[in-house]
């Protein structure tokens, strides 16, 4: 102790550059926290808008950063600042924003509390864009947790709706508790390795471990982001979240937060567990063929859009952990399982928040979610008809629209690992893919082919805002569909370095 | 002309098109057309017969001695379109001593100092595939010459007919179409020089036999009977097909028939590749032909149009069968062993013809029926001719037959256009005082048909009796004498019927007009003095027609042989004995089949057709289109549609949820078995999604057990 | 004192916490039985700072309380929402969306 | 610059055509027409210019290629290329849509809506035509996919009754074979050495080792198997072409069921010759299975659009049949056969749909008589009707004989017993295809009227449908009496790709 006291305490090396995102990110909300308390409650526009501009100019540090292309890391290597940081923070700014966009209209009509829904969002963005950099156990949880408290208030935000509380209560229980496990987790493998920084763990621990403790400490911290993207047996709480959450949430839950919880799987597997994977891998193959199974079952029966959406998610999330399943015979995997992975990230951001913002789009109109109520949309809103039909073959992976490329990555990196496991797994992720194709193209049959239920075929008022949401979305979609090659390039950049 | 022969079928396929688009608005409704455009083309014919006639003949061959050093017709030295090579024919370098092809060589022997003429081929390419170079063209030889003349002299006459008969009608115009375009069918299938070219022809003239039988669609029982006629060549076409294509690469392949028929008698090529080849051809022969099984088309074909019968199914298109062996004899020689003295199908299949058909004439009471048998008969005789090895005997009763047949035809035609019907029995009789100049000329197609010397028939007849009997076919001789008694027994049967007796019928018959008993009597000078032309002695039609891969093969060559001749003539007079004798003078055995139980039975199976029909239409056919359509198509529905929709209803049974998913009619194939089955998977697993926190987090837990659990235990054993 | 000791603790109490979380019914209740949940893990990350000799496991233990305190903060104001509403703290009742 | 250019013209220009009816407002639907008739046109007008320039001396080498990059990170080009395989069926894609679209001028089948209906069609013909050219896998996969949103809208918007059931089941066969598929492809990625590139991979397919061929075999197999459709994966096909509108079902029977038998012909014989080998005697048993089996089906049906499409399974077999002997019989008469088989099913399909506008509709038993109260579109269905049995010197002929020919003699290393079997089982077809054929024309055509439509005044063919049928008439007629037109074009082709599947197979 007096040795400590003693010492001269030397400050660590703080790269005020490489942590400019975050920092304006923080200036922003706080920004926000303030005007709201100054702005009149009719003028609340403003403080979205605010927050709007503050998450672009969050991205400009980001594109310096990335032009600069320099890895910089601090903390002795529990904060790295590298292109998939970028990436991935980039992700998060632009989802964030195009939620924000989503909001803006709808939490204003529904009388909901503007200001201060927005610095949450905002809040929650921060922790995700830490998430991005962080490569120690305990930077990791302080991220998931920053990104995670906000977002169950966030899914409570219609307060007197029922619905609403009952999404909340869930997903907060059910997210301390996975975090509980997942922290259990951590102590044990801090207990195994002495250390919390992943690159030193992945030095302590060596290749394919034989320690329970270390296997279970690492199943732990598996389960807790299980439970973050939604994997089966860990999705209990997502339909039932997402079903009661306001829609705008809901996009930003299944969006942002699952891949949040992707990139800290991505870290963990691929730099702090790497030589472990005779206990990952055959984790995420279990993991990801009951997913995509159970999620594209499930949907099958769904007759609420955004349930069905839910379900679909929670596939999707079986997709992406696919590379997980495969990724671990090589580096040559691993480097594909990666790529597969942040690209299917990307390309599912875009497509999935396109949907919501139909969806969004649609109940302004039809006050319903559930999918009769789409009913010949095509006749009186071809427009978004087309879009949303764009969004669901997307995820469905028929090309021309970007789903195709995601799905082929993943597909891809089935096929490189070349083992009869990884090869099945790819046969079980085609089979889904029929599977799944059945209930988009359900809610596409209810838009195209359908009577009007109600025979009310006022068109719809798209406000500009959502408008934009949705004009992003879709032009991201289409346009990774037919040259996908930008993106790809994203992807490979991004992978992080894989010992 | 020999050069441009490919002008005479060109010409009624203009005149086709013409028609099809000009006629209706024509004043005559397109017949000056199609009349004109035959008329040249007999004219034309005439001049190629000539031409033929005239040309020298500087080609010797030896039997057996087919020897080829040139292999005509590889793509290298072909160059693009319009090669207008005249092709060296095989064998032409002649003087290669080969071996003796069979015992007849001998007789043979008398021919061998004779040359013939060289067949004059025009050929263009047509396509290119794989390594072959498929030209098509024209083979002009003798049988040509005498098949395009046949062809456009009955062709022009029955246009002619037709005019009157037809007079009237409400698809006049289409009917003169469907007969140009069946003229060019046929005349293409004659010059053709390759089988493709010849089975491109012969469909075309069942797709006209097609149209004209059902000319009168209207009628169900007319467009059955042309459905019935087109399955059943159809059904031969299958040996056709199959034929050609082992016969194509048989002789390395090559369409090109001359080359077929080298290879065939070449040696070269194995005996069971021929074999199997010349069966399969069989098969289209007895479909186009009406040759005993599948003879059964050609009386309901009668359904047609009277000039129709006349000109397809009775003077050209079912001679196509005959054409197709005399065609390709090499193969059918070879294939079969025709030299070889036994037994073979292509004899046997015309014997069995010869005498069921004849057999069948004699219950008719159609007139057209009687007729109908008695084609089909005579198409026996073809074939057997050819199957013992008579080949000019064949192919020269092939054209005597078509005069006379035609002549019947067109008769029997003069006769329901006076009395509008076809039933003897009921609408005709003493017809002879009403219309002298059908009457005679019918008889004397009857008595030519009948084999009375010196009419065409017995020329033609005599010479089949003769190859069998020389050849070393006995059996065969006999089926000739039988039917030829048979033959004319009917006959007098059908012209007493017709022409003798009280007339059956209402109104006044007149005789018909001129455009009507023109072609009559020139059919019945040419049944008259056909058979002339190759009388013993002169043998001209032989020497006209006889080809290189007849000669090559070996066929024999017999002298008139009087015992023969007798013994044929006695017999055909026997019959129109008999004949007379029960009609005229109520002789024999009436009302037979009411006293003798047998002879009932025979009746009944005869008025049955042998029951063949039946097993046709109601067994193959019936069969076919009812039970094995429909349980195939139940099969697709139900097994294969629903080998997965099985699997999801156990699926469902072991969830226990099978009530309620019956009426989840999602999918039926095996891609929607599997969703229904999914569904229900969906349903089972929405189950565990209680909706209470707690439970989702035992389900954590529990799954944090298992799971966990599982890998440690597994993982480090 | 050995390491297994404190490690056997924090498992029981991890035990005694997730029963707690799946058998009581009153929210409350839950709450406290999640925060001991994350006082075995506490436990066990300060056993293995002395352990490993190492400050990390007593600095993550303090950021683990500090959070807790927010998240249990959460949810007892998800708690009093769904009190507000319902009148009832009980979980089994809160049940609207499933399937 | 023209040749550099033409393939992607002749490929996105429908695009861009339905890119702009979008904008064109909603009244004004001559000016939709005009556009998409524009639009076809010009692309027609490029694959003339595509013909005109084609040197037929060098069918077997790509030309107007474009090979540009595309997706680097995975080694996909943009590399597009036709060949004399190819070229038959480019040509016969763009002159089906301009028909389409001219039949449709005033047919547009309920809920009308011809600006949905026109820019489904254009982007129809961007996946159909870029299947043909495109020359990667990816490429190809893309744009084989891209055809299948189009056609379940066009069936299950625009379709009959049971439209949606038909949609979603054309749909989800599909997909199911080609998730198969992309695997395939994703395996001959990395088997042939990282590339997508199909010239390539045919250089270097020979290499793989034959298990491994064998099982990628597989996946291209039911990919393309499914599309064709082969028996036993065929039931989408009758329910699909049923429920179709008239100008889907022309589509779907013309262009799209040739992609899988021109998947099978361009990328699973060259790259995978020892698998093509083992696989093909299964594959020549389940096309003569399909020919028969096609032809019961057609047998025992009431509808006359059912009827015409079961036909599609037998008349595929016979193309399946040809690819099966690996030989360049074979595989012309295959190619031969797709074009003769878009060309008359096509045309039949144009019938049925008029028949069924006349008399609303299109069970046999209450048809008859056609050839009296509309003798000029009876004769046209006895035409095609003929055209479809195999009659020689139409189309139809050149597609089934040879191929019934090629049997005789497979590729060296398959069992000719076997194959010989096959010919025998498919000669029989043909006479079945002349009974379901003739019977079908006996129900409709012979015969009067049935009561309920004795009395009603049926239009003979009008203008539009002239303007649509005469060119697929005339070439029946022409490629049936000049099947040079199309043997010259593919035979260089298909001669070079057999000599190196014979190389393996001798």
């Amino acid at each position: 102790m007096t040795g400590l006291l003693a010492a001269a305490f030397e400050a660590p090396y703080l790269d005020y550059a490489a942590l400019a995102p975050e920092m304006v990110l923080t200036g922003v909300l706080l920004a926000v926290l303030v005007v709201d308390l100054f702005v009149d409650e009719g003028r609340k526009a403003v403080v979205a808008q605010l927050a709007g501009v503050g998450l672009l100019a969050s991205l400009l540090p980001i594109v310096f950063l990335a032009v600069d292309g320099n890895d910089r890391s601090m903390f002795s290597g529990a904060y790295v600042v590298d292109d998939f940081a970028l990436v991935l923070k980039a992700l998060f700014l632009v989802s964030g924003y195009v939620v924000l966009l989503m909001s803006a209209d709808h939490i204003e009509e529904g009388d909901y509390w503007k200001g201060e829904y927005t610095f949450l969002l905002l809040s929650s963005l921060l922790g995700m864009v830490v998430m991005c950099s962080s490569r120690d156990l305990l930077t990791i949880f302080v991220a998931l947790e920053l990104l995670s408290i906000p977002a169950y208030m966030l899914a409570g935000w219609r307060k007197r709706d029922l619905r609403s509380n009952e999404a909340a209560l869930k997903y907060y229980l059910l997210g301390v508790l996975s975090s509980a496990v997942m922290l259990y987790g951590m102590s044990l493998v801090f207990g195994a390795t002495g250390t919390t920084v992943l690159e030193d763990i992945a030095r302590e621990l060596g290749d394919n471990t034989s320690e329970p403790l270390v296997k279970l400490g690492i199943f732990f911290i598996v389960v807790g982001f299980a439970f973050k993207v939604s994997a089966v047996p860990f999705h209990f709480w997502a339909p039932d979240t997402y079903e009661g959450a306001p829609t705008p949430v809901t996009a930003f839950l299944s969006v942002a937060s699952k891949a949040a919880g992707f990139v800290a799987l991505l870290q963990l597997v691929f730099v702090g567990f790497f030589g472990q994977d005779n206990v990952w891998q055959p984790l995420f193959w279990v993991l990801a063929a009951l997913t995509m199974t159970v999620g594209n079952l499930v949907a099958l029966r769904q007759t609420n859009v955004v349930r069905l959406l839910a379900y679909s998610s929670v596939a999707q999330a079986g997709y992406m952990l696919v590379p997980f399943a495969v990724g671990g015979s090589g580096d040559a995997a691993a480097r594909t399982a990666q790529t597969a992975a942040i690209v299917y990230l990307l390309i599912y951001a875009a497509m999935n928040l396109g949907a919501f913002a139909v969806v969004i789009a649609v109940a302004r109109k039809t006050r319903s979610g559930e999918v009769s109520s789409y009913g010949g949309l095509f006749t009186y809103a071809p427009g978004l008809t087309v879009l949303m039909t764009v969004f669901l073959f997307s995820l469905a992976g028929i090309p021309p629209f970007g789903g195709w490329f995601a799905k082929l990555y993943i597909f891809k990196s089935a096929v490189d690992a070349g083992t009869g496991w990884s090869v099945a797994l790819a046969v079980i992720t085609g089979v889904n893919s029929v599977i799944a194709l059945f209930y988009y193209a359900s809610v596409a049959r209810e838009m195209w082919m359908r009577p009007v239920p109600d025979e009310d075929v006022t068109p719809v008022r798209v406000p500009p805002a959502l408008g934009a949401a949705l004009a992003i979305t879709a032009l991201a979609v289409v346009a990774i569909g037919i040259y996908p090659q930008a993106f790809a390039r994203l992807g490979d950049l991004a992978e992080l370095a894989v010992r | 002309m020999l050069e441009n022969a490919w002008v005479i079928p060109a010409l009624p396929v203009l005149s086709f098109v013409l028609i099809l688009f000009f006629g209706k608005r024509l004043p005559k409704h397109g017949h000056e057309i199609g009349v004109a455009a035959v008329a040249l083309a007999f004219v034309l014919a005439c001049v190629c017969a000539v031409q033929w006639v005239q040309r020298p003949a500087n080609l010797e061959v030896k039997p057996g001695s087919e020897e080829h050093a040139a292999a005509p017709g590889s793509p290298a030295q072909a160059n693009a379109v319009a090669a207008l090579e005249e092709k060296a024919p095989p064998g032409s370098e002649g003087g290669h001593e080969g071996e003796g092809k069979g015992e007849k060589e001998g007789e043979a022997g008398e021919h061998e100092a004779e040359p013939i003429r060289k067949p004059v081929v025009k050929e263009v390419t047509w396509f290119d595939n794989g390594q072959t170079r498929v030209k098509a063209g024209t083979h002009v030889d003798g049988l040509a010459v005498t098949m395009m003349f046949v062809v456009t002299l009955i062709s022009l006459l029955v246009h002619v007919f037709s005019t009157s008969y037809m007079h009237g009608d409400r698809r006049y115009t289409h009917y003169f179409a469907a007969l140009s375009l069946f003229t060019a069918g046929m005349l293409v299938m004659v010059t053709a020089n390759n089988t493709l070219q010849l089975l491109v022809g012969w469909e075309l003239m069942g797709l006209c036999s097609f149209m004209l039988i059902g000319h009168w669609w209207e009628e169900r029982n007319n467009s059955n009977a042309a459905l019935k006629a087109f399955f059943t060549t159809r059904t031969g076409d299958v040996g056709l097909l199959i034929g050609i294509a082992i016969l194509f690469f048989a002789a390395g392949q090559t369409f090109d028939i001359a080359d077929i028929n080298a290879a065939a008698l070449g040696g070269e090529v194995s005996h069971g590749l021929v074999l199997a080849g010349a069966a399969a051809l069989l098969c289209g022969v007895i479909g186009k032909s009406a040759q005993f099984p599948l003879h059964t088309w050609l009386p309901d074909a009668m359904a047609g149009p009277t000039p129709v019968s006349a000109l397809i199914h009775a003077a050209t298109m079912v001679v196509a069968g005959v054409y197709l062996v005399a065609r390709l004899y090499g193969v059918f020689w070879s294939g079969f062993d025709i030299g070889g003295g036994g037994i073979n199908p292509v004899a046997l299949v015309g014997g069995i013809t010869v005498l069921i058909a004849a057999a069948l004439a004699f219950v008719q009471t159609d007139i057209k029926k009687v007729l109908a048998y008695s084609t089909v008969s005579q198409l026996g005789y073809m074939v057997m001719a050819l199957g013992v090895g008579a080949w000019t005997a064949g192919v020269f009763h092939l054209v005597t037959h078509a005069f006379f047949k035609g002549l019947l035809f067109l008769g029997a035609g003069s006769v329901s256009h006076a009395v509008h019907s076809f039933d003897m029995k009921k609408d005709m009789g003493g017809l002879r005082e009403h219309m002298p100049i059908t009457f005679k000329t019918f008889v004397i197609g009857s008595l030519a048909l009948a084999g009375v010397p010196p009419l065409a028939g017995f020329w033609s007849k005599d010479e089949i009796l003769l190859g069998a009997s020389s050849n070393g076919y006995p059996v065969f001789l006999v089926i000739g004498l039988l039917g030829a008694a048979l033959t004319a027994a009917y006959m007098t049967r059908c012209v007493y019927l017709t022409f003798f007796g009280e007339y059956r019928g209402h109104g006044q018959p007149h005789e018909s007009p001129p455009a009507i008993t023109v072609p009559l009597v020139v059919l019945a000078a040419l049944s008259v003095v056909a058979g002339f032309v190759n009388v013993p002695g002169g043998e001209w039609f032989a020497k006209w027609t006889e080809n290189e891969t007849v000669l090559s093969a070996g066929v024999a060559h017999h002298s008139f042989s009087p015992f023969v001749a007798l013994f044929g003539s006695a017999l055909g007079l026997l019959g129109i004995a008999a004949g007379y004798a029960y009609y005229w003078r109520n002789l024999g055995p009436h009302r037979l089949t009411q006293r003798s139980g047998a002879a009932g039975t025979g009746y009944r199976i005869l008025e049955n057709k042998y029951g063949l029909d039946r097993l046709y239409t109601d067994w193959v056919v019936g069969g076919i289109k009812g039970p094995i359509a429909r349980g195939a198509y139940w099969f697709n529905q139900r097994v294969i549609d629903g080998v997965v929709n099985g699997v999801g209803i156990i699926a469902r049974g072991l969830a226990r949820f099978v009530y309620d998913t019956v009426d989840q009619k999602v999918v039926d194939g095996v891609v929607n078995g599997a969703g229904i089955g999914a569904e229900d998977g969906g349903r089972v697993l929405r189950l565990m999604q209680t909706g209470r926190v707690q439970q989702y987090a035992l389900f954590l837990f529990g799954a944090v057990v298992v799971l966990g659990g599982t890998l440690v235990l597994f993982t480090t054993g | 004192m050995y390491l297994n000791q404190f490690l056997l603790l924090a498992a029981f109490l991890f035990c005694v916490g997730v029963y707690g979380v799946l058998a009581r019914k009153n929210a409350v209740l839950v709450l406290m039985s999640i925060e001991l949940i994350l006082n075995a893990v506490n436990i066990n990350l300060v056993a293995f700072g002395l352990f490993r000799e190492s400050v990390a496991g007593q600095v993550f233990a303090l950021f683990v309380i500090a959070v807790a305190a927010a998240e249990v903060g959460v949810g007892l104001a998800v708690v009093i929402l769904i009190y507000r509403n319902r009148h009832s703290i009980d979980l089994t009742e809160v049940d609207m969306m499933k399937g | 610059m023209f040749d550099s250019w033409a393939l992607t013209l002749v490929v996105f220009l429908p695009a861009v055509g339905a890119a702009l009816l979008v904008a064109v407002p909603r009244r004004a639907e001559n000016l939709m027409k005009l556009v998409a008739l524009a639009t076809t046109l010009a692309t027609a007008a490029v694959g003339v210019a595509i013909l005109a320039r084609f040197d037929y001396g060098a069918t077997d080498t790509l030309q107007f290629e474009v090979d540009r990059p595309w997706i680097d990170v995975i080694n996909s080009r943009y590399h597009m290329g036709v060949d004399g395989i190819s070229l038959p069926l480019l040509a016969l894609s763009v002159l089906i849509t301009v028909l389409c679209v001219v039949y449709s001028w005033d047919h547009f089948p309920e809920p009308h809506n011809p600006k949905a209906f026109l820019a489904l069609m254009l982007v129809l013909e961007t996946g159909m035509n870029g299947t043909f050219v495109g020359q990667d896998l990816i490429l190809f996969f893309v744009f084989f996919e891209l055809v299948l949103l189009p056609m379940y809208f066009m069936i299950g918007v625009w379709g009959g009754p049971n439209r949606q059931y038909a949609a979603i089941k054309f749909f989800l066969f599909t997909l199911f074979g080609s998730a198969l598929m992309i695997l395939a492809f994703l395996a001959l990625y990395f088997k042939g050495g990282n590339t997508f590139d199909i010239p390539l991979l045919v250089e270097r397919g020979g290499t793989i080792a034959r298990d491994a061929q064998i099982l990628i075999f597989g996946g291209l197999f039911m990919g393309f198997a499914i599309k064709v459709p082969m028996f036993p994966f065929h039931t989408w096909l009758p329910d699909a072409h049923t429920e179709a509108p008239t100008v889907g079902s022309v589509i779907l029977a013309a262009v799209l069921l040739k992609l899988g038998t021109y998947g099978f012909i361009r990328i699973a014989l060259p790259i995978l010759p020892d698998a093509a080998q083992a696989w093909a005697p299964w594959i020549g048993g389940l096309a003569v299975v399909g020919i028969i089996y096609g032809a019961l089906g057609c047998l025992a049906q009431k509808d006359l659009k059912r009827l015409i499409a079961f036909s599609s399974v037998a008349h595929m077999g016979f193309v399946m049949l040809g690819i099966a002997t690996l030989t360049d019989y074979g595989i012309n008469a295959a190619v031969f056969g797709m074009v003769a088989h878009g060309l008359i099913t096509g045309m039949l399909f144009f019938i049925a749909g008029s028949i069924q506008e006349r008399y609303g509709t299109r069970e046999m038993s209450r048809l008859g008589g056609l050839l009296l109260q509309a003798p000029r579109l009876a004769w046209l269905l006895g035409f095609c009707a003929m055209a479809s049995l195999g009659l020689p010197g139409l189309a139809g002929f050149w597609g089934e004989f040879p191929a019934i020919l090629s049997a005789y003699q497979p590729a060296p290393g398959l069992s000719e017993a076997l194959f010989r079997v096959y010919m025998v089982v498919a000669a029989v077809g043909t006479v079945f295809a002349a009974g379901y054929l003739l019977w079908m024309y006996q129900r409709t055509a012979f015969g009067t009227a049935k009561k309920e439509f004795a009395e009603a005044h049926v239009h003979d063919v009008h203008l539009p449908e002239w303007l649509a049928w005469a060119p697929l008439l005339l070439l029946i007629l022409i490629l049936g009496i000049f099947p040079s037109l199309i043997f010259r074009v593919t035979d260089g082709a298909v001669q070079s790709m057999t000599s190196a599947l014979q190389a393996i197979g001798g």
